[in-house]
């Protein structure tokens, strides 16, 4: 029987093997994507044998550090599901564009990139307290190493500013959790499921004010245009695709069960600043001078968005969220995998030097269209139906609310046009016309179409997701719900 | 009889995906045929479902069909749901029948261009939305299918995308709908707040439980989405612009498909609007104003398809006004007529284009008849039609919309029916002006120097635009017959049962009147036209010079609504981002903390460095000092 | 016996000040390891006079034994200063200041 | 008469410590410390510690502090710093914090009630006692304390053979006299121009 430890194990394992034996480039990058081969295919497993209804699956719990009463607990729900699935499939495609741009020292960069997941896929799944901390902290150092050693010109700013400002953030949540563990009755204990609400106000600022740095959310994002611009294509959409998904998460799948009372009590910051990054986000978006600035405010506004969906702690924001995070993932994913291919194959990310790229490239425009598309959230795709609920939510919670944030709907579709545009239409931009670039092909087409083909297999019917994930998410806010009155 | 309508929706998503996998391999002529094949299909498969629908009783013909949840979250579910009915039959069989001349039209037409098999299925794509639109059988499934046209019509609108005008044409049109896609979905969240579903059969069991004030508000933002889409006032910037892309696309969007859909949703959601009267008296209103004012901007304009453009504006008015005074009846027939002559405009339109090189300003036109005779015959059929002359086509169902008017007989309908008159003597003046301008007027010098070339290099057109053509002109000059007032009444008693609250429909004695008055205003119409066209005359040159040179000028600027809408909301989205990107989020956001950071940490630095200066004795010093304090602190303590 | 042990252990006090003044102050390494030798010898006043109060003899061992650390201590700094005058280095210890921050 | 024994001694031992502190000459703050080495051995035995003051006398007074006459006399003048730069408030807080130690632990043990001293045999502070005790219950620290001096020797003779020794190498030697003689020929001939300029009785 495969539990999600092993999912954690085999990445972390070969990460391992792969940073102390002496691999070769080629044998290095077929070891990792087989690794993260296998571990998409565990989470297809799971997919197959999950019940939606069945609460916490394919877990382990054992005692870990006893006298501290840490233990190794880590289990799958539905949402879990859906991240540690995202986790698998972005990871996979990361490798896969690794091998195809052939970077430098790829085993070191492969093996850091597995580390995160296995570090990922432990905050996914913790149910103790501990063991979600050295998830959401441990996958920073990867992280951290890959943006420094494999990022762009500008790498060493942007990396002491993800220090400085994640850092601060995961040392106050460090706090609130050893307060929750050594509060516990009868002796330290760090279980998730123990310390609901436990906490006082503080214990949740410090939480919630890590996990908005991670998200990001409006105004703690500081940190995310230098780390998106700087880090190597592959690793931002790590970063992007998934990393910042455990802030999101985090707050669904930890925050608001954790602490209901003060949840139900603050929701409307959180819903505010929602709001306001949303929309905020989306402006900025509109006139950055290059595509991997558009995607990274894009992620500010959708993280933002994601976050008020939690908080409005209904059904349908907490569904929708979970849906939101997942849409996202794959498109800022593959939006970034393509930023990475424009930038080697056109020799830049800057519309001023980018456009007709769709004139006899069929296949880049289709897959780019398919992209850009989801993104702005076109009706009838997926990421449609996961604005749709969270604005169908947030219209049930106050009706001006769901008019305002519906507006950065229009926004949204104003930015990704501009992308889409600067990118695939107008007038052939100068690099496009000296370096004339090849369509997508073979290699780097493969780590992106599949993306673009899970989003279009969720627009078709996204209910497959949202049958599996609702119960989970439903349950994560049922008693901040009730606290609210909703 | 579902599995047919699941075969018309599905048919052209194959030729979607089939022109998207193997699109490169196949040579463009087949594919041309590939698709316009899928679009035949659909549409013998629709016409052979309304032929069953048409067997089955009247109380049967809804049919509902469940195949999957698509969306579902706590007690909100939507599936993907189909909905059959007359009145998506009549859609359908416009959509298909339409949609199949047209795709058949553009082998020919883009057969020199080497991106045909893309234009084919996008053209495909955009049949398809148009299809999830109208077989639709809830509220958000009908937005997936209204997104998915406004991605189809960008995508067409801005097809020649090396072309910046076109693409920003796209990306406009893309931000109107968008608008209206957001007013629309508004719509759905509060009658999901207010019913507590979206499904049409819902809605429609549920709608008396509205008060007026939420109906009013609900049916306002469903208006929204219809106004964005159906390029009504004032929304309705986009559509002139859109006649960026290829003609056989403008004939697509405003014959058989995009714009239509507003007037369908308003049809559609009769049950729902009935108990929002206010709102129908603004639909007749926007209706009216729009009409007017879209058949004097088209009076001043040059270029041909723009001329069209601003006609298909007056005529989607006139069927706003129609749905509006509770005619819903005509308001489809206008739809239905409509779709036959103006595609058969823009056909034609194309055809002209086409043999004039590219040229599309008709001041560069003139004396094409004699060139010309097969296209300047059909597109006089077309052009009686939508001037609404007896017995063409457009005049029985531009009537039936005005003596509605008459038959409602309340300060709305009698607004309805004098500016829809006013609008026929409009219709007849621009829709003249063009053909005289185009077909009759001594020949320009371009014209002269271009056309006999042409026509000896491919006659008139090739055979796949002209057969189009033909067909839609038979269209044109007969669909009318369907409804004459007192002999023929298939339209009426088929959509009969789509409205449960009943229709306007007017007297015979009415309805023979207003075609009698319709056709003579339209006559004047052509009558002026003539007078200030057909000849070598001053009297245009002396209005555009002259007292009427402010209202000529601010017609041509189509009365200023773009440079209200670049000023009131592009502008200033641009500025605030420019702004918010400049001067705050660099310096307050994501500098401000980490300078913040840098100086707490350089103040303890500089601090502690006066003592960390390595000299021993300091050491030793605070040590000194330290025990001193501690001694100190135990004996206070202590105390 | 009318001396009791409060007079010893303020004198010891008091000397112990004395002697870190000197080394608090005095720049000359071998003042310094002079006014620290005062230092401990005030300790040893104390640790002597705190063994007579208890009558045991640990206390006098302890003095011995701080005398024994004192004389390796003597060694080692004035080795330093020895070496520090081989290297033709000003006998201050503010020159010697590369521990600063 | 204990008491003035102990006054006497005391304001010996404080007098001579003052003096270790304050003088500038090393020499002289050496010899300071021998009295105050035998003001404190004179105190041990008010306390009946024989051995200890005596061991005080032979092998502090005898035998550390020769070495520390040595290695003043190694060192010479250069023992001798001049104040230097040093700022006030350093000076007042050294003052400060000594004052503030003194202060303190006087004013715990005049706050703390003592009780008269013990009852003591008469081998109390003997050296057999004293010996029976470190080879006893204290024979570990004692074998520490050998090895920690023998450390010490071992550190203080290799600090003090390290670095550059005083002797100058051949060339060294060779450099300096060549630049002490260029040197001297400058001098020489600037003396010569002055002298020159004197006599042609040049005014300044």
């Amino acid at each position: 029987m495969i539990t999600v430890s092993w999912l954690i194990a085999v990445p972390a394992i070969a990460s391992v093997l792969l940073l102390l034996l002496p691999f070769s480039q080629r044998a290095a990058g077929y070891l990792s994507l087989l690794v993260s081969l296998a571990v998409a295919g565990g989470v297809i497993g799971f997919i197959y044998r999950f019940e939606p209804l069945g609460g916490d699956q394919f877990g382990d719990n054992v005692a870990w550090i006893t006298q501290l009463g840490i233990r190794w607990h880590v289990a799958v729900n539905g949402v879990t599901l859906a991240m540690i699935a995202i986790t698998a499939v972005i990871t996979c495609c990361a490798i896969g564009y690794g091998m195809w741009a052939r970077r430098e020292r790829s085993h070191a960069s492969f093996a850091l990139i597995l580390m995160t997941e296995a570090f990922l896929i432990i905050v996914f799944s913790a149910r103790d307290l501990v063991v979600f901390y050295v998830g959401f902290e441990g996958m920073l150092i990867p992280l951290l190493v890959l943006l420094a050693a494999w990022g762009g010109k500008g790498r060493k700013t942007a990396m002491i500013q993800v220090i400085a400002y994640t850092a601060m953030g995961t040392l106050l949540m460090l706090l609130a959790i050893a307060w929750l563990g050594f509060t516990a009755p009868g002796g330290p204990n760090f279980d998730l499921y123990g310390a609901i609400g436990r906490g006082n106000d503080w214990v949740f600022a410090a939480f919630a004010f890590a996990l908005a740095i991670k998200s990001p959310l409006f105004p703690f994002h500081g940190w995310v245009l230098p780390a998106y611009r700087e880090a190597s294509p592959e690793v931002a959409a790590v970063l992007s695709g998934v990393a910042s998904k455990a802030g999101g998460y985090a707050f669904l799948a930890v925050l608001v069960p954790l602490f209901p009372e003060q949840s139900a009590k603050y929701a409307w910051i959180f819903i505010a600043l929602g709001a306001f990054g949303f929309l905020y986000g989306a402006l900025l978006a509109f006139r950055q001078p290059d595509g991997r600035g558009v995607i990274a405010y894009s992620s500010i506004a959708q993280m933002s968005f994601v976050i008020l969906g939690v908080f409005l702690l209904n059904s349908r924001g907490a569904t929708g969220a979970t849906f939101q995070m997942v849409n996202h993932a794959l498109v800022s994913g593959a939006l970034f995998l393509l930023a990475g291919w424009l930038e080697t194959q056109a020799g830049s990310g800057s519309f001023k030097h980018l456009g007709g790229l769709a004139r006899s490239r069929p296949v880049l425009a289709t897959v780019a269209l398919i992209v850009g598309m989801a993104a702005l959230a076109v009706p009838g795709s997926s990421v449609f139906a996961s604005e749709f609920l969270i604005l169908l939510g947030s219209f049930e919670v106050h009706w001006w609310l769901g008019v305002i944030v519906t507006l950065g709907i229009v926004l949204g579709a104003m930015y990704m046009l501009r992308w889409i545009s600067a990118v695939l239409h107008e007038r052939e931009g100068d690099f496009v016309g000296t370096l004339n670039p090849p369509d997508l092909r073979r290699g780097a087409l493969l780590c992106i179409l599949p993306l673009a083909l899970i989003l279009v297999g969720l627009s078709i019917a996204p209910a497959q997701f949202t049958d599996r994930v609702d119960a989970a998410a439903t349950t994560m806010i049922s008693a901040a719900a009730k606290e609210a009155g909703r | 009889m579902t599995e047919l309508v699941w075969i018309t929706l599905v048919l052209p998503l194959i030729g979607v995906a089939v022109l998207a996998i193997l699109g490169m391999k196949l040579p463009p002529r087949a594919a041309g045929w590939f698709a316009s094949l899928i679009m035949l299909a659909a549409f013998a498969c629709a016409a052979i479902a309304t032929a069953i629908l048409a067997t089955r009783p009247a109380e049967e013909r809804q049919v509902v069909q469940v195949a999957w949840t698509w969306l579902s979250a706590g007690n909100f579910s939507v599936g993907l749901d189909l909905w059959f009915d007359e009145l998506t039959a009549v859609m359908l069989l416009v959509i298909t029948g339409v949609g199949f001349l047209i795709h058949v039209y553009s082998i020919g037409y883009m057969k020199d261009d080497p991106q045909s098999r893309r234009f084919m299925a996008y053209l495909n794509l955009f049949v398809f939305s148009m299809l999830v639109l109208v077989l639709s059988a809830n509220l958000v499934l009908l937005l997936a299918g209204w997104g998915l046209v406004g991605l189809s019509s960008y995508l067409l609108i801005g097809f020649w995308h090396n072309k910046p005008k076109a693409i920003k044409a796209a990306k406009k049109a893309f931000i109107m709908n968008a608008i209206g896609d957001v007013g629309l979905a508004l719509g759905i969240f509060l009658l999901f707040v207010d019913l507590g579903t979206v499904s049409y059969t819902g809605i429609f069991a549920e709608a008396g439980r509205l008060s007026e004030t939420q109906a009013s508000v609900a049916c306002l933002l469903l208006l929204v989405g219809a106004v964005a889409k159906s390029a009504q006032l004032p929304l309705h910037t986009w559509l002139p612009d859109a006649m960026e892309g290829p003609t056989p696309i403008s004939a697509l969007i405003h014959a058989a498909t995009m714009v239509t859909a507003g007037v369908y949703l308003i049809a559609r959601m009769n049950p729902l609007f009935i108990h929002a009267p206010k709102v129908l008296d603004l639909i007749v209103i926007i209706g009216v104003v729009g009409l007017i004012m879209s058949g004097l901007i088209a009076i001043v304009q040059t270029d041909i398809k723009r001329i069209i453009a601003f006609s298909t504006m007056s005529q989607i008015a006139y069927m706003f006004v129609g749905v509006g005074l509770t005619a819903y009846w005509a308001g489809i027939f206008h739809l239905f007529t409509h779709a036959f002559f103006k595609a058969l405009l823009f056909l034609g339109a194309g055809l002209v284009i086409h043999a004039l090189n590219g040229e599309q300003d008709i001041r560069n036109m003139g004396g094409l008849r004699k060139q010309l005779p097969k296209i300047y015959f059909c597109m006089m059929i077309a052009a009686f039609a939508l001037a609404g002359i007896f017995p063409f086509s457009g005049g029985f169902s531009k009537d039936a919309i005005l003596s509605a008017g008459l038959n409602v007989d309340t300060t709305i309908g009698w607004i309805a029916y004098i500016g829809g008159l006013l609008g026929a003597l409009l219709t007849g003046i621009y829709t003249f002006r063009l053909i005289f301008m185009v077909f009759h007027r001594r020949a320009s010098p371009y014209a002269e120097r271009v056309i006999p070339e042409s026509i000896k290099h491919h006659g008139e057109g090739p055979s796949t635009m002209l057969w189009p053509v033909y067909i839609l002109a038979i269209g044109a000059a007969f669909a009318g017959l369907l409804q004459i007032p007192g002999l023929t009444h298939v339209v009426t008693s088929w959509l009969e049962p789509i409205a449960p609250d009943g229709m306007v429909e007017a007297t015979v004695g009415q309805d023979w009147l207003t075609t009698l008055i319709g056709t003579t205003i339209g006559l004047i119409g052509i009558g002026i036209a003539y007078h200030l066209y057909a000849r070598e005359s001053t009297s245009p040159e002396l209005i555009r010079n002259g007292r009427g040179r402010l209202i000529h000028r601010a017609l041509e600027r189509r009365l200023y609504w773009d440079d209200l809408y670049e000023w009131s909301f592009e502008k200033p989205v641009q500025w605030a981002s420019s702004f918010l990107n400049r001067d705050v989020d660099r310096t307050a956001f994501r500098w401000a903390p980490l300078d913040g950071l840098g100086q707490l940490t350089a103040f303890f630095g500089r601090s502690f460095a006066i003592i960390e200066n390595g000299i021993v004795r300091m050491y030793a010093l605070v040590l000194a000092l330290g025990i001193a304090g501690m001694i100190l602190f135990l004996l206070v303590r202590g105390a | 016996m009318s001396v009791t042990l409060p007079f010893f252990l303020a004198l010891s006090a008091i000397l112990f000040s004395i002697g870190l003044v000197g080394v608090l102050l005095r720049r000359s390494p071998l003042t310094i390891l002079l006014s620290l030798e005062v230092m401990l010898n005030s300790v040893n006043v104390t640790l002597v006079a705190f063994s007579r109060y208890v009558g045991g003899s640990d206390g006098q061992v302890f003095a011995l034994i701080v005398m024994g650390i004192a004389a390796a201590e003597v060694v080692v700094g004035l080795g330093l200063v020895v070496a520090m005058t081989r290297r033709t280095m000003v006998l201050d210890t503010d020159e010697l200041r590369t521990l600063n921050g | 008469m204990d008491l003035v024994v102990f006054f006497l001694a005391a304001l010996a031992a404080i007098a001579t410590a003052v003096a270790v502190v304050a003088q500038k000459n090393p020499f002289v703050s050496a010899l300071a410390l021998l009295g105050n080495l035998v003001a404190l051995a004179v105190l041990m035995l008010l306390l009946e510690a024989q051995f200890v003051a005596v061991a005080q006398i032979i092998v502090y007074a005898g035998a550390v502090m020769v070495m520390f006459l040595f290695v003043i006399a190694y060192v010479g003048p250069r023992g001798e710093v001049g104040p230097g730069e040093r700022k006030p408030w350093q000076i007042w807080l050294a003052i400060l914090a000594a004052a503030l130690i003194a202060i303190e632990v006087v004013a715990v043990v005049y706050g703390a009630t003592f009780s008269d001293w013990a009852e003591i045999s008469g081998d109390y502070g003997s050296p057999a006692a004293i010996g029976k005790s470190l080879v006893t219950n204290y024979l570990l620290a004692f074998e520490i304390v050998s090895v920690v001096l023998f450390m010490g020797a071992v550190a203080g003779v290799i600090f003090g053979s390290g670095g550059r020794p005083l002797r100058l190498s051949n060339d060294e030697v060779l450099a300096k006299e060549a630049a002490s003689a260029e040197q001297r020929r400058r001098e020489d001939s600037r003396a010569v121009l002055d002298a020159a300029r004197d006599s042609m009785g040049g005014d300044r």
